[in-house]
């Protein structure tokens, strides 16, 4: 960190990594006034996807703003499920059978499986590689082969429901879920540990770029890999346990290194650890009914607010709902974790190159639209 | 024919033509314009097990210049639709548009009666040549809709339609 | 449990509490003193609210309530505007979280009018609530005091109305 | 003009020849086959220079730092050096072994001494980029 240098206006010139751009993954604009290479400062510009899923959640009823919840964060889509059936439970008082929590484990762990190989694919994308990609689809279609044969969508399952779930699932679903494992396991250490893992151009391009300490961390209210790559062992289905995570003994992968390798090492530990997750569920699947017994016909929260919050694969999403005893919520806060774990950015990448900025910002794993709501 | 609109050239004959239809048919390269989840179904298509290189359309190109197809893939809202014009027509000719998924065609799941800021449909300022429907549409859908393009553009249908439904249904087309 | 406890304290010292009483004959004609707090902290059942501690406060609590929040490790998870159109009145509630092994979850909620709605910032105390607040300046049209630039963040840059107040015709 | 002077020049028209007809055949054919009437367009900025979808802020006509001066340098130097290159290479070891080693050491002193600036730049730290601190006014 050398002393701060001195720049004149009309030495910069206005970048616009504009809304229609390979490396941001969506329609983000960010405002860069650069330095020749460097950036001299990053102003992120969202809304561009901006598609108003707060205004719908008070104009429906509370089944109607179901399937919106997958249409947010569409990576991870069962996660935002499971956060906004768990808030209308909590909410109502819905008791959820013992089946159906460990079937909605196994489906938002194969889909944190699934958004993770997506993120990996389109990270070392972004860096120069290629072939890393079509690896990593091959393995995503897997998963979205098993989860379309349960939720039958590929991207946005709208497949729980309040007090349970849709359907059941078969046992060719349980055998599939375990050739799925046996089959990433093999691959994992060829195609992903040896190919790009151990790649020392990969390495060079992460290391020590972009340092993001657990206090910026705090400041910016980021969660999720960010913050464990920063050294922090927070995780929402550890730190406050929910559903049927409790019953599961698997450890929150934390590396302290604060930069993009250490973000990128704790996506890669947590694919591990959800596989681990899956095969505890299938292991101790309990049996019985997948709904509750009794789930009123029209849900009536008593008044008040309520705070729920998920581990989605992003961060913790959380979700503020404020009930008066309408037929649906009267305000419905999301609280995305890519939108505060952006919020960092424009501190991070002040000073650095554009080519390390773009390893940073495909480090933070964004989706826009979650960001944009 | 879907290249009436297609401005004509300084040198024109019939045979020449379909041989450049012919040719622009395979080699449709589509823009990277993915706005939302259908653009997750794009890159699945463009993935290994659906393929799209089998249809020449594997290349995406980022800048509207070097691009022949504007595949809208998600939500157009207000904030975004200037880009969208800006950006096609900034695509030199010639030039078509997949409206794909439902908020392309209709502004789909997000059409309410409060909606301020969604654009309802990207024909609203846009020539679309395919729509492809879904929510979001499987990547089959999106290369039933590159064929259909392909079909628009020679006028002759890569391989014969089977009837929908019917297990062996008559062939035609 | 400690965590809870020590913050509770932390925030009834700032947070006078304040509780009004009102009297409602029932049957029986006796006198029933009903409390309804006004401001102050209680404690809540977590799995039925989702936080630990509620607190009720107005806007000259909210950056004292901000700076002891940052000295004692918490960090701002979300600030939520409502429009309670009804009794004439907005509220903003901001979401107070953890990061260590000692769970607790802190609400913050204000109550200010509905007519010339204004609260002070705290986006210099956290930086991570400025993008939250300019949202819900966006949303509700909610002026924070000293915050650095209000301009829209997902509505488009010259949008001038409020999507979110109950009485928005788009 | 033997014949075998002539055959080398006709090799070298024909190829001077086809490469002229590919660079202009090019040009040309484009020019000729594409739809270029008009381009349909929708709000009028098909001529706007692209810069993801948004208009360009400020012009990039600016002072760029002196650093970019200096790659221009080096690669103007090691291009000039291969294009020297290119008769050496022709007659390379046409005289017998002890040619051979003395053109190769002639080719090596040649681009040891270009190669001395990117040495020195190299140790003058042009080639270090680190993470900058920017005073904001």
């Amino acid at each position: 960190m050398t002393v701060p240098i001195r720049y004149r206006e009309d030495e910069t010139f206005v970048l616009n990594l504009g809304p229609q751009h390979p490396a941001t993954h969506g329609v983000l604009r960010v405002k860069l006034t650069m330095d020749g290479e460097y950036i001299v400062k990053a102003e992120p510009v969202l809304g561009y996807i901006h598609r108003m899923h707060e205004k719908m959640a008070e104009s429906g009823s509370f089944g109607q703003f179901l399937p919106n919840t997958p249409r947010m964060d569409y990576l991870g889509a069962l996660s935002y499920n499971h956060g906004y059936v768990m808030a209308v439970e909590q909410a109502a008082g819905i008791e959820v059978p013992e089946r159906a929590e460990y079937i909605r484990v196994i489906t938002v762990e194969l889909n944190r499986l699934s958004s993770h190989l997506l993120w990996f694919g389109a990270f070392v994308l972004d860096l120069g590689g290629f072939t890393p990609l079509l690896y990593a689809f091959d393995d995503r279609e897997k998963v979205l082969d098993l989860l379309e044969m349960v939720t039958g969508s590929r991207l946005t399952y709208c497949y729980f429901r309040f007090g349970g779930l849709y359907n059941d699932i078969e046992d060719d679903f349980v055998t599939g879920c375990r050739e799925f494992i046996a089959r990433l396991r093999s691959r994992m250490p060829t195609h992903y540990r040896d190919l790009v893992t151990g790649n020392i151009i990969l390495q060079k391009r992460l290391k020590d770029i972009g340092i993001i300490d657990a206090d910026m961390c705090a400041r910016y209210g980021a969660t999720g890999p960010v913050l464990r790559g920063a050294g922090v062992e927070y995780d929402v289905r550890k730190n406050h346990p929910y559903s049927a995570y409790p019953e599961f003994d698997f450890d929150i992968p934390y590396f302290p290194q604060c930069d993009s390798w250490a973000r990128y090492l704790v996506r890669m530990e947590e694919m591990e650890q959800s596989m681990r997750i899956i095969e505890q569920a299938l292991d101790k699947l309990p049996d019985g009914p997948v709904n509750a017994a009794k789930v009123p016909k029209i849900i009536k929260p008593d008044d008040g607010t309520y705070y729920t919050a998920v581990e989605a694969a992003r961060g913790t999403f959380g979700i503020r709902m404020v009930c008066d005893g309408g037929k649906g919520p009267y305000r419905l806060k999301l609280r995305s974790p890519t939108f505060s774990n952006l919020s960092l950015f424009g501190e991070v990448a002040e000073g650095m190159l554009l080519a390390d900025a773009l390893a940073v910002m495909g480090s933070l794993d964004l989706v826009i639209p979650e960001i944009d709501r | 024919m879907g290249t009436e609109k297609i401005p004509s050239s300084i040198v024109q004959f019939g045979v020449l033509d379909q041989v450049l239809n012919l040719a622009r048919a395979n080699s449709l390269w589509p823009m990277t314009f993915g706005l939302a989840c259908c653009a997750i179904e794009m890159m699945s298509a463009g993935g290994s097990r659906f393929d799209l290189a089998r249809f020449g359309a594997e290349v995406f190109r980022p800048s509207p210049r070097q691009c022949d197809v504007m595949i809208v893939a998600g939500t157009i809202t207000h904030k975004m639709a200037p880009a969208v014009k800006t950006l096609y027509d900034q695509m030199s000719e010639p030039k078509w548009v997949i409206a794909m998924g439902n908020c392309a065609i209709s502004g789909g799941p997000f059409k309410f009666e409060g909606n301020y800021s969604v654009v309802e449909g990207a024909d609203q300022f846009l020539p679309v040549d395919v729509y492809i429907p879904g929510c979001p549409p499987r990547p089959e859908a999106l290369i039933e809709g590159l064929l259909t393009l392909e079909e628009k553009i020679t006028g002759k249908r890569r391989w014969p339609r089977r009837d929908a439904g019917k297990q062996g249904g008559a062939v035609h087309g | 449990m400690a965590r809870i406890e020590s913050t509770e304290q932390l925030l009834a010292q700032i947070v006078a509490r304040e509780v009004t009483v009102s009297e409602t004959k029932d049957k029986e004609g006796e006198v029933k003193k009903t409390e309804t707090l006004v401001q102050g902290v209680s404690t809540v059942d977590y799995a039925k609210a989702g936080v630990n501690l509620d607190v009720l406060a107005s806007t000259e609590h909210v950056v004292p309530i901000a700076e002891a929040m940052a000295e004692n490790g918490f960090f701002v998870e979300a600030v939520t505007g409502v429009d309670w159109i009804k009794d004439d009145q907005m509220e903003v509630i901001y979401d107070y979280n953890r990061m260590d092994k000692e769970p607790c979850r802190v609400a913050v909620r204000v109550r200010i009018a509905r007519s010339a709605p204004a609260i002070p910032t705290i986006s210099s105390i956290h930086p991570g609530a400025n993008w939250h607040e300019r949202e819900t300046h966006d949303f509700f049209g909610i002026k924070f005091q000293g915050h650095p630039d209000l301009s829209p963040i997902l509505l488009p840059e010259d949008a001038d109305f409020h999507p979110l107040l109950k009485d928005f015709k788009p | 003009m033997d014949q075998q002077t002539l055959s080398n020049i006709i090799y070298v028209a024909i190829f001077f020849l086809t490469s002229i007809v590919i660079a202009v055949g090019a040009t040309i054919v484009p020019k000729l086959l594409a739809p270029t009437s008009h381009t349909r367009n929708v709000d009028g900025k098909t001529d706007q220079f692209i810069e993801c979808g948004m208009k360009p802020i400020g012009s990039a006509w600016i002072r760029f730092g002196i650093i970019y001066y200096m790659y221009a340098l080096i690669f103007l130097a090691f291009d000039v050096d291969v294009l020297f290159l290119f008769p050496v290479a022709a007659t390379y070891n046409t005289g017998g072994l002890e040619n051979g080693i003395r053109d190769f050491v002639e080719v090596v002193i040649f681009v040891g001494i270009l190669s001395l600036a990117v040495i020195y730049a190299w140790v003058k730290g042009v080639f270090k980029w680190e993470r900058r601190k920017y005073h904001h006014q």
